[in-house]
């Protein structure tokens, strides 16, 4: 783990993050920057597989996360490896722990990066962009920085299912609370449901909609208290923002990324964090948001800093 | 200090640990007992109901020989016996030295209210102002910081939870008595030096402990504090490390120098935190963080107390018995994944069990958590059970059958209960626990749902508790419950690494005491053994035998190993006679305590005691529970003389034993004297007002009067010299592991068997599960037996007659040889084993491809099979087995299908082994071994008695199993080259035996014990013991426990000159007896029969356990109790009758 | 599913291929907790436990026609509640890779978005999303390409999406990885 | 369906056939004495007498209205123990083989070598009662003019009332009988009904070549308004008994007249005690006791222990009373002390489910332990 002067982290965006993704990206970038964590982009960085190269080879499915793993082990030595994405960050765990399981998986692995000449000890350690959040800055750190905090706003978490499972690294993977802190720290109540470990059917959205769109229908009703639904995963994101119509909703639920939600908190604008590239920020969430009063003089203080 | 010397210490006053410590008590050794709680009883404190009876029942384990060592009534309320000293709120903290010769330092924890004192009024407990989950009640209910562990217990003294406890004092300033002890006064001897080189610190330490009572010297620097510490005695050393003018080294070392017992405790900040640690190491007690907080005053206060009230004893044991028995797994552990906490309704059994207990927090009502009725309600199996993800890779083996129970209970509790069993499979492979399932489902409509629930969600719009699963056909259910019961499993209990440390054990991978191969009584450490559910979880019966298993291997080291010591055995009391003399009676008052003196005019007590016609005098006593007041009793006994003596006071329970002494003392028999309760009448709340109050202390003085006035000296009846001989019939693995303990300790032994040769059924088998030899084993046994001086073998042999009783038999064997030979013997063993079935279906002794389990074994370890060749072996369970009229678990036939398909797996990696079963019964840590099956690949296919598997049979003779498979939803048919049988084991010829020794079957022809639960290895006859497969089916392991518990039992009488009956017994007064039977029936024990030759009911005095039921449904008085005359009992009637409050005149 | 008894013939060619899945479960006890857990199961055709069973028995024909591990999405709640600890999630996915592997065109219809996905991985080196999809349409059939067409319109609003075309930056960072992991795949493949 | 003969009945009467009746059971019935009341000479007194001679049946009256004793004991006397192989046969009221069977419970005596013939009871009188009407005039007219009143639903035959008992007994047909007797609803100028109860009964019936008769027509009917007559006027008196001892001093009045002469007791055919705890040791009180307790209450009355004589008679045997009524019969100063029994014993049957003397199969109360009874004081259920 990480002591509190450990602020560089290797940035492993992500495909997604360069697409259809993009407002997660920005929305990183400048809230950790506030919070002054550096983010150091691995050169170089290249897919990690998804959800389709253990559907296709077990070697890759390892192979493409390690091979990202060992870029960042050789150009950003002693950094851990920061990963927005829970598909990305499961990809880059899963070759970081099976190949500590398994020696002869991590020669294989090795044996495979050999044709690039790119040794891969397996020392970074993978970090999920929520770990680092709730447990390297802490919901101090972030209370601080909320100079806009989003009083009033009752915010639903959903983790989804990469960022928890199956290693349990930093957060129950049943019933998680890593969230929890920090949406209370940026201001905002946070729902009181079961949903936020719930599967949104993932890529079945796209393969096979019909039985994805049950999986979505439940969180968002579930989500019915809140002002917005908080995702960190861009897949959870596109599912749940993406179907809400064809998913039987009355009416358009707001899904948001964490990052989005600090980044408002700390008085970004709705423009800098890109809140118009998301597919459903209903009129009534921005009316919400526009309630929210702006920072008054005694801003939450910070307490035990430590 | 001197130490005390026991023949063996006992870890652990549950049900094993009493069990083993009368086990050892009643061979007449001294047995210390432990428990770190303050309560015997451990989990079964708790429980008031047990299957098969649904009732409790433990005091059935109380002693029916030498009844009057021991206290004789509810073991879960206390237990005395003259053999046994219990130490409560103890632990074992070190275990020095070799077997025989142990040193055994325990610590014992001071409650803080003095036992002499505490009267149990409870004034404390009112006033406390904490109020946190009562452990007793599993948390469903509060109690104080100052509390009773269990509601029931005799004695019952109030115990101080110190972590709890926020020193209010308000329980010490409403203790009638006096009896709570905060050491208040004592405080002014333990001088507090505090070197603290922060002015601000000093100060504000000596603000806090300005009104605590402790001498404080407050020094500024090292110097002061060396100053302080030579200038008197200091109990306890304060010092920050910041001292800067003297290395606070230094001062520690002088202050340990001045004073060994000086505590030091440093101070410390984050610089010099490592430093602290290392002077820990020489000789610091702790260090503090600095800057000190307001809380060391709570702090200082815990320590002192601690340090000044708790106590070290040191004993010296010939062998200990660890029985730490189990912890219940804590759902919490898991989070909300069960509900708990989020999803109300969700309990745990021992919860449950608390709700249906008419003591518990709801009165023994099934409720909801909103109060409404709990009808529908479901069980959760395997919580924390087969579980590897959970570190439990093993089957608690107990929780399926008390969700049965509790199922059961619920459905009495209210008829309309629905309950429902989620279950992978149903466990009931102990004695008779099949048709306890049958009868659940098939009387109380009982649900078992073949799986396994694995978390409740919470949902807010269900009415209830929300279980969703996956029925066999897989659709997904749900169904919203009441209640939601999670059947918790075993857990090492908490601590059991320390106690392993201490005892110097190993424990195993699953933190359970580690037992090495076919010694299941035995640990790591030679001298130290395990009872109950300390080595694998076990439920009470198997408990009780491996309690009797792990007396056995003690009194056995202890034999061996102990130093002869000069024992003087205290001479047999003489006691003059007095039946001749009128009664002449003392009354002794104790009027220690205020409840009474304030509230009962003492004179006039004692002058209306004085006019009763057989009372002599009347004197009143200060504290008859200390020791000056019981010398001034014994003073007063020793001037007057008197044959009868009174005593009123509180608890007669805790004069038992001191009546005993003073009987011997002025050579009065004890059942002369009585112990009347006087104060319970005057406890606040219960207290009536004024001479209503006086006249029910009178009265119940009056009462005793009476009654002693009219007691009858009773001889102890019943005693009867021992044979020091025991018959074991049976040579197998049972019959000669009993002969070999009886042997060891010193005893005859006869051991007769019919085969030509000893070895039994045990000797059949090649391999066992998780390795060791059991051919080796058997082979090296008999050896043993055949060579060891005080065993005589008759093999060929066979009983024909047997007469006698406990103490003295005379059986007749016949053997090949020559001549009938008969036996003079004090103990008898049975232990004839069983046979594997031959069963009639699938083919068996038709196709050369069907084999037994036994046999497919003997081919497998001869070689005669090449496994290699195979294309495919099949196994079915329970063939003819666990449905009537074989309606019960083999218990064996799963292990040997498990042991049989690992070898082939391990052969033949690919070779297909399918095993066709309805539930296996890996209980306990062989569900690794299952787990092991699977992991190889070993096809699992379950099926249901009423769709069996049905084989065909082709040209070839391969078999074709046809089954049902519930998880596909059709039918699956495998063609392999050979089929074992997983057929069970059926009782030898246990008829003849039976009639032979008028011992009863049950109705599977296994011998029936006297009680499954309690007495598992005798029968109601006594000095007759059971033990291996004649007792039910079990595997070698199981049969060695029972084998030793029998001839612990054995031992038990052997160990002894004579056989002691009862004080208390009933009689016959033949001339008005008029056959009319009714007695015969009425008892109990069995102990009364009618002899029709002599035309009288005739008493077994040895069996008579003096309860009096004969004499309740006699009619005219012929049947009779001594000590229980009707005169005596209509005089205590009269006494409590009708004393009209009137003012009493002056004395004449 | 039809009622017919299932035999067990040998089938070695499909229940070899299966060998490594059915190393993975070998300890399924089939308690069905991960039929439970499985937030997809009601879309599959057969649950989880009913497959696992299938495979142990080595019927990969079953299991093969059945496709039920394609509903996976991969949620890892059968991993982690799994009381036997077992691998399910990489279970499912070595089914998908069988299938995939198989060659047989049903069986590849299946996994035609996988496939696409990671020869958009091969030839770009990161994905684009846009013509990894477009890829797949061309591979899954016009329906599939006029589901997403309303999808495919908010997000060309949104400004999600770009029509990157032509040669990218990191077009052949992973050539080499591809064809040594090619290599090495196939090298384990043969005996 | 039980075997049905009938006696036939010519002029001289019902009592002679009956005799008749046991003529031929003891020459071809297989046993060889009758236990039957009978007229003893001169006096014509009722009691019952074992009978090997044949020609001495001519003194028997089975169906005299006399019932100076309950003859369970006796008969008990006859079996118990009995290895001889000898049978008897014995001709009982239903409340009469109810006790016996009580006593065989009670292993007082054996049914192996004992042939029961119950009576269909038309009643009986007091012994006082008795005496004023039976003994003037021929007495086997007397038993048929009762017979005949009887049967005409006379509440008073012969001008007295049946014992108080009777008027109350709910079991007028004897049950537990191998034979019966069946004279309710009978046409006693023409024929007696009897039926075999049992196998053996059967057996027996089938040996003695009786003539069949159809059925026993109109006994039902006539059995059920008795019961219901009799049931009425029983549940009166138990309202009325149980007011009257309702209290500890209603009780101690109502038994006021006892003077402890224990004639209840001894009368009592199911008081099976060889001695009685009241004769014994126990009851001897010391002197100083008496005095005590009048010290302590004032006055107290002797006999001490009336009540409590009565109460532990009722603890020992109300659960096995049969409600023959021969306590009453017995006491020397009118003490009702069957309606209390009988009262009491309502309850404590019931508590049980007991019925004294249904069946030598069912344990008696308190010689058995059933877990699920009494479960309100147990606290078991809820």
């Amino acid at each position: 783990m990480n002591t509190a002067t450990a602020t560089r982290y290797a940035y492993y965006p992500g495909c997604s993050l360069t697409g259809t993704a993009s407002e997660y990206d920005a929305s990183v970038r400048l809230v950790l920057e506030r919070l002054g964590v550096e983010l150091a982009e691995i050169p170089g960085w290249t897919c990690c597989g998804a959800s389709a190269a253990p559907a296709v080879s077990a070697l890759l499915a390892l192979a493409l996360p390690a091979r990202n793993l060992a870029l960042a082990e050789r150009d950003l030595p002693g950094c851990d490896v920061l990963a927005p994405c829970s598909a990305c960050y499961l990809n880059l765990l899963t070759a970081r722990q099976e190949a500590r399981r398994d020696h002869r998986l991590h020669a294989r692995v090795q044996e495979a990066l050999e044709g690039e000449h790119l040794p891969w000890a397996n020392a970074a350690p993978v970090r999920h962009l929520l770990d680092v959040l709730a447990n390297d800055i802490g919901p101090a750190r972030i209370a601080a920085a909320a100079q806009r905090p989003l009083a009033g706003l009752v915010l639903a978490p959903y983790y989804g299912c990469q960022t928890l499972r199956p290693y349990a690294a930093f957060d129950d993977p049943e019933h998680p609370t890593s969230m929890d802190a920090v949406l209370r720290a940026a201001g905002a109540e946070v729902l009181e449901w079961d949903k936020g470990a719930r599967c949104c059917g993932a890529s079945l959205s796209t393969t096979r909609r019909q039985a994805a769109l049950p999986r979505i229908a439940e969180i968002l009703r579930a989500a019915a208290g809140a002002d917005a639904v908080v995702t960190v995963c861009p897949m959870c994101q596109m599912n749940l923002e993406a179907f809400q119509r064809q998913a039987g909703l009355p009416g358009p639920v707001a899904v948001l990324y964490l990052s989005q939600v600090l980044g408002l908190a700390m008085g970004l604008d709705p423009g800098q964090v890109q809140l118009g590239r998301n597919l459903a920020v209903p009129p009534g969430f921005l009316a919400r948001l526009r309630e929210v009063p702006p920072a008054p003089g005694e801003v939450v203080q910070a307490t035990g800093t430590g | 200090m001197k130490r005390k010397h026991y023949a063996a210490l006992v870890v652990g006053a549950g049900i094993a640990g009493i069990r083993s410590a009368l086990d050892l008590a009643e061979s007449g050794l001294k047995v210390a007992l432990i428990d770190r709680r303050p309560n015997i009883g451990g989990v079964l404190a708790q429980l008031d109901h047990q299957f098969p009876t649904d009732a409790c029942g433990m005091c059935k384990m109380l002693p029916l020989t030498s009844r009057d060592s021991s206290s004789q009534f509810c073991m879960r309320k206390g237990l005395f016996h003259k053999n046994i000293d219990i130490l409560l709120h103890t632990e074992l903290a070190a275990l020095e030295g070799d077997p025989g010769k142990f040193r055994a330092s325990l610590r014992q924890r001071s409650t803080f209210v003095d036992a002499t004192r505490c009267i149990s009024c409870g004034e404390c407990a009112r006033v406390c102002p904490v109020h946190v989950p009562n452990e007793f009640d599993s948390g469903l209910s509060t109690r104080g910081a100052i509390y009773l562990p269990v509601p029931h217990a005799i004695p019952n003294h109030y115990v101080v939870d110190l972590d709890r406890c926020t020193r209010c004092w308000s329980c010490f300033e409403a203790c009638p008595t006096d009896a709570i002890d905060f050491k208040y006064a004592e405080r002014k001897d333990f001088r507090v030096v505090a070197a603290l080189p922060d002015a601000a610190a000093r100060t504000d330490l000596g603000a806090w402990l300005a009104d605590q009572n402790f001498p404080l010297v407050l020094a500024e620097d090292g110097a002061a504090a060396l100053r302080a510490l030579e200038e008197e005695r200091t109990a306890l050393l304060l010092l920050d490390l910041a001292v800067a003018d003297v290395d606070p080294e230094k001062v520690m070392r002088r202050g340990l120098e001045l004073y060994p017992d000086l505590d030091v405790i440093l101070v410390a900040g984050p610089g010099d935190q490592d430093r602290a640690e290392a002077l820990i190491q020489a000789g610091a007690r702790q260090w503090l963080a600095r800057p000190l907080e307001r809380t060391v005053v709570r702090w200082l206060d815990h320590h002192y107390i601690r340090t000044v009230s708790d106590v070290t004893h040191e004993l010296e044991v010939g062998a200990v018995v660890l029985a730490c028995g189990f912890d219940c797994y804590d759902p919490a552990q898991a989070g909300q994944l069960w509900g708990r906490g989020v999803v109300p309704g969700v309990v745990t059994a021992l919860e449950f069990e608390r709700m249906c207990s008419g003591t518990g927090p709801t009165g023994g009502r099934l409720v909801r958590p909103d109060g409404r009725p709990a009808r529908n309600l479901a069980w959760l199996q395997c919580v924390g059970s087969r579980d590897p993800a959970r570190g439990a890779d093993y089957c608690s083996g107990i929780c399926c059958m008390f969700a049965i129970k509790e199922a059961r209970l619920a459905r009495q509790a209210d008829p309309e209960a629905q309950a429902t069993i989620f279950a992978m499979d149903v466990r009931t492979y102990g004695k008779d626990f099949q048709r306890y399932r049958d009868e659940a489902e098939s009387r109380d409509g009982v649900r078992f749902v073949r799986t396994r629930i694995h978390s409740i969600e919470p949902d807010p719009e269900a009415d209830g508790v929300p279980i969703t699963w996956m029925d066999d056909d897989g659709t997904l259910r749900r169904e919203v419950f009441d209640l939601a019961v999670l059947a918790t499993g075993a857990r090492p209990p908490e601590g059991s690494d320390r106690l392993a440390e201490a005892a110097g054990i190993a424990l195993d991978a699953n933190g359970f005491a580690a037992a090495p191969p076919l010694q299941p009584a035995r640990t790591s450490r030679l001298g130290v053994y395990a009872a109950g559910a300390f080595n694998e979880p076990r439920d009470i019966a198997e408990s009780v035998i491996q309690a009797g298993a792990a007396a056995l291997n003690a009194a056995r080291t202890f034999k061996v190993h102990s130093p002869p010591r000069e024992e003087q055995a205290a001479p047999a009391p003489e006691y003059r006679d007095v039946t001749r003399e009128a009664p002449r009676m003392l009354v002794v008052l104790c009027d220690s305590c205020p409840t009474l003196r304030t509230r009962v005019d003492m004179p006039s007590l004692a002058a209306r005691l004085g006019g009763l016609s057989s009372v002599v005098r009347v004197e009143c006593v200060q504290g008859a529970c200390s020791a000056p007041g019981w010398q001034a009793v014994g003073a007063l006994a020793e001037e007057l003389r008197p044959n009868r003596i009174l005593i009123g006071a509180c608890m007669p329970y805790a004069y038992v034993p001191r009546l005993r002494e003073l009987g011997a003392q002025i050579g009065l028999d004890p059942a002369f004297m009585d112990v009347a309760d006087i104060y319970t009448p005057t406890f606040p709340g219960t207290a009536t007002p004024g001479t209503a109050l006086e006249t029910e202390v009178y009265t119940a003085l009056a009462m005793a009067a009476v009654k002693l006035a009219g007691a009858e000296p009773s001889p102890v009846l019943g005693r009867l010299p021992v044979t020091p001989r025991a018959l074991v019939v049976g040579g197998g693995l049972a019959g000669m592991t009993a002969a070999m303990a009886l042997a060891d300790m010193g005893h005859d032994v006869c051991l007769s068997e019919k085969a030509p040769r000893l070895g039994g059924m045990a000797a059949a088998h090649h391999t066992l599960l998780g390795g060791g030899d059991p051919r080796r084993v058997m082979e090296d046994l008999a050896e043993q037996v055949m060579r060891h001086p005080n065993i005589k073998v008759f093999t060929q042999s066979r009983i024909m007659l047997s007469m006698g009783r406990a103490g003295r038999f005379m059986t007749a064997l016949a053997t090949a040889e020559g001549p009938a030979i008969t036996v003079e013997h004090g103990a008898t063993i049975i232990a004839t084993g069983g046979r594997e079935v031959v069963p009639d279906s699938y083919g068996y002794r038709v196709h050369k491809t069907v084999l037994r389990q036994s046999e497919l074994e003997a081919r497998l370890a001869d070689g005669s099979l090449d496994t290699g060749a195979l294309g495919g072996v099949a196994m079915i369970q329970c063939v003819e087995s666990r449905e009537e009229p074989r309606n019960y678990c083999s218990r064996v036939c799963c292990a040997a299908a498990l042991k049989n398909a690992l070898t082939l797996k391990e052969r033949n990696r690919d070779l297909p082994v399918y095993v066709f079963y309805r539930d296996i019964m890996s209980y306990g840590f062989s569900e690794r071994f299952y787990t092991e099956a699977r992991g190889r690949g070993v096809l699992f296919i379950r099926y249901s008695p009423a769709d069996k598997p049905r084989v065909s049979f082709g040209q070839d003779h391969r078999p074709t199993i046809a089954a049902f498979d519930p998880v596909l939803g059709r039918e699956l048919r495998v063609t392999v080259d050979l089929l074992a049988l997983s057929v069970g084991l059926e009782p030898g010829d246990n008829e003849d035996l039976a009639e032979v020794f008028s011992l009863p079957t049950g109705p599977d022809g296994f011998f029936r014990e006297a009680e499954s639960k309690w007495r598992p290895v005798e029968f109601l006859r006594q000095g007759i013991f059971v033990c291996g497969v004649a007792h039910s089916p079990r595997n070698m392991s199981e049969t060695i426990a029972s084998a030793e518990a029998a001839a612990q039992k054995a031992a038990r009488i052997l160990a002894h000159k004579d056989v002691v009956g009862g004080r208390v017994t009933a009689q016959v007064r033949h001339s008005l007896c008029s056959l009319c039977g009714r007695c015969v029936s009425a008892c109990a024990y069995g102990a009364r029969r009618i002899d029709l030759e002599r035309g009288r009911v005739e008493i077994d005095e040895l069996l008579c356990q003096g309860c009096g039921s004969c004499a309740a449904v006699c009619p005219n008085s012929a049947g009779v109790l001594t000590g229980f005359k009707d005169e005596q009992v209509l005089s205590v009637i009269d006494a409590a009758l009708a004393e009209p409050t009137q003012p009493t005149e002056a004395t004449p | 599913m039809t009622r017919s008894p299932l035999t067990l013939a040998a089938d070695p060619a499909l229940a070899d291929a299966m060998r490594e899945v059915r190393a993975m479960l070998a300890a399924c006890m089939q308690c069905g907790t991960c039929s439970a857990s499985c937030p997809n199961a009601q879309s599959m055709d057969m649950t989880p436990r009913r497959m696992w069973r299938l495979v142990l028995l080595g019927r990969a024909d079953t299991v093969f026609s059945s496709g039920a591990f394609w509903m996976c999405s991969n949620c890892y709640a059968c991993t982690l509640r799994c009381p036997r600890g077992l691998p399910l999630t990489s279970a499912m996915n070595a089914l998908k890779r069988i299938a995939g592997a198989s060659g047989h065109p049903a069986l590849a219809r299946h996994g035609a978005f996988y496939r696409a996905f990671l020869d958009n991985v091969r030839r770009r080196g990161r994905v684009r999303e846009t013509e990894m999809m477009m890829r797949y349409f061309g591979a899954a059939g016009p329906r599939e390409a006029l589901r997403f067409t309303p999808l495919g319109l908010r997000m060309l609003r949104r400004g999600k999406v770009r029509l990157e075309l032509g040669a990218g930056r990191w077009d052949t960072a992973l050539a080499p990885l591809f064809e040594s992991a090619a290599r090495l795949e196939g090298k384990e493949a043969r005996p | 369906m039980a075997t049905i003969a009938r006696i036939d009945i010519d002029e001289t009467g019902p009592v002679r056939a009956v005799q008749g009746f046991l003529k031929t059971l003891l020459a071809r019935g297989g046993v060889d004495a009758v236990l039957t009341p009978a007229h003893l000479v001169p006096a014509g007194t009722v009691m019952p007498t074992l009978i090997s001679d044949p020609e001495a049946l001519e003194r028997a009256d089975p169906l005299s209205p006399a019932f100076p004793l309950n003859a369970a004991r006796l008969v008990s006397r006859l079996t118990r123990g009995s290895t001889s192989g000898r049978h008897v046969a014995a001709v009982l009221r239903p409340c009469e083989i109810r006790a016996f069977i009580e006593l065989v419970k009670l292993n007082q005596g054996g049914l192996d070598n004992v042939l029961l013939i119950g009576l269909d009871c038309p009643g009986a009188m007091t012994n006082a009662d008795f005496r004023v009407f039976g003994l003037e005039g021929d007495p086997l007219e007397r038993t048929r003019e009762f017979l005949r009143a009887v049967a005409g639903g006379e509440s008073r035959p012969g001008g007295r009332s049946l014992a108080g008992a009777c008027r109350v007994c709910e079991h007028p047909a004897p049950e537990g009988a191998d034979l019966i007797l069946g004279l309710h609803g009978a046409d006693l100028d023409r024929a007696i009904p009897v039926l075999g109860n049992t196998a053996r009964g059967e057996g027996v019936l089938t040996r003695l070549g009786l003539p069949d008769a159809p059925g026993a027509p109109g006994r039902r009917e006539a059995l059920d308004a008795l019961t219901a007559r009799n049931t009425a006027a029983r549940d009166a008196m138990f309202e009325a008994t149980a007011a009257r001892t309702a209290s500890l001093a209603g009780l101690a009045e109502y038994l006021s007249g006892c003077v402890n002469c224990y004639n209840c007791r001894v009368a009592c055919p199911v008081c099976y005690c060889k001695e009685c705890v009241f004769l014994t040791d126990v009851f001897d009180y010391k002197p100083d006791q008496y005095l005590g307790w009048a010290r302590k209450r004032g006055a107290i009355k002797l006999p001490a222990d009336t009540v409590f004589f009565h109460l532990t008679r009722l603890a020992h045997m109300s659960t096995a009373c049969v409600g023959c009524g021969q306590c009453s019969n017995a006491c020397p100063n009118d003490v009702p002390v069957m309606e209390l029994f009988r009262t009491v014993a309502e309850r404590t049957q019931g508590a049980f489910g007991y019925q004294p003397g249904r069946s030598p199969d069912e344990a008696p109360p308190m010689t058995v332990f059933r877990e699920d009874e009494f479960s309100e004081m147990t606290g078991e259920a809820h």
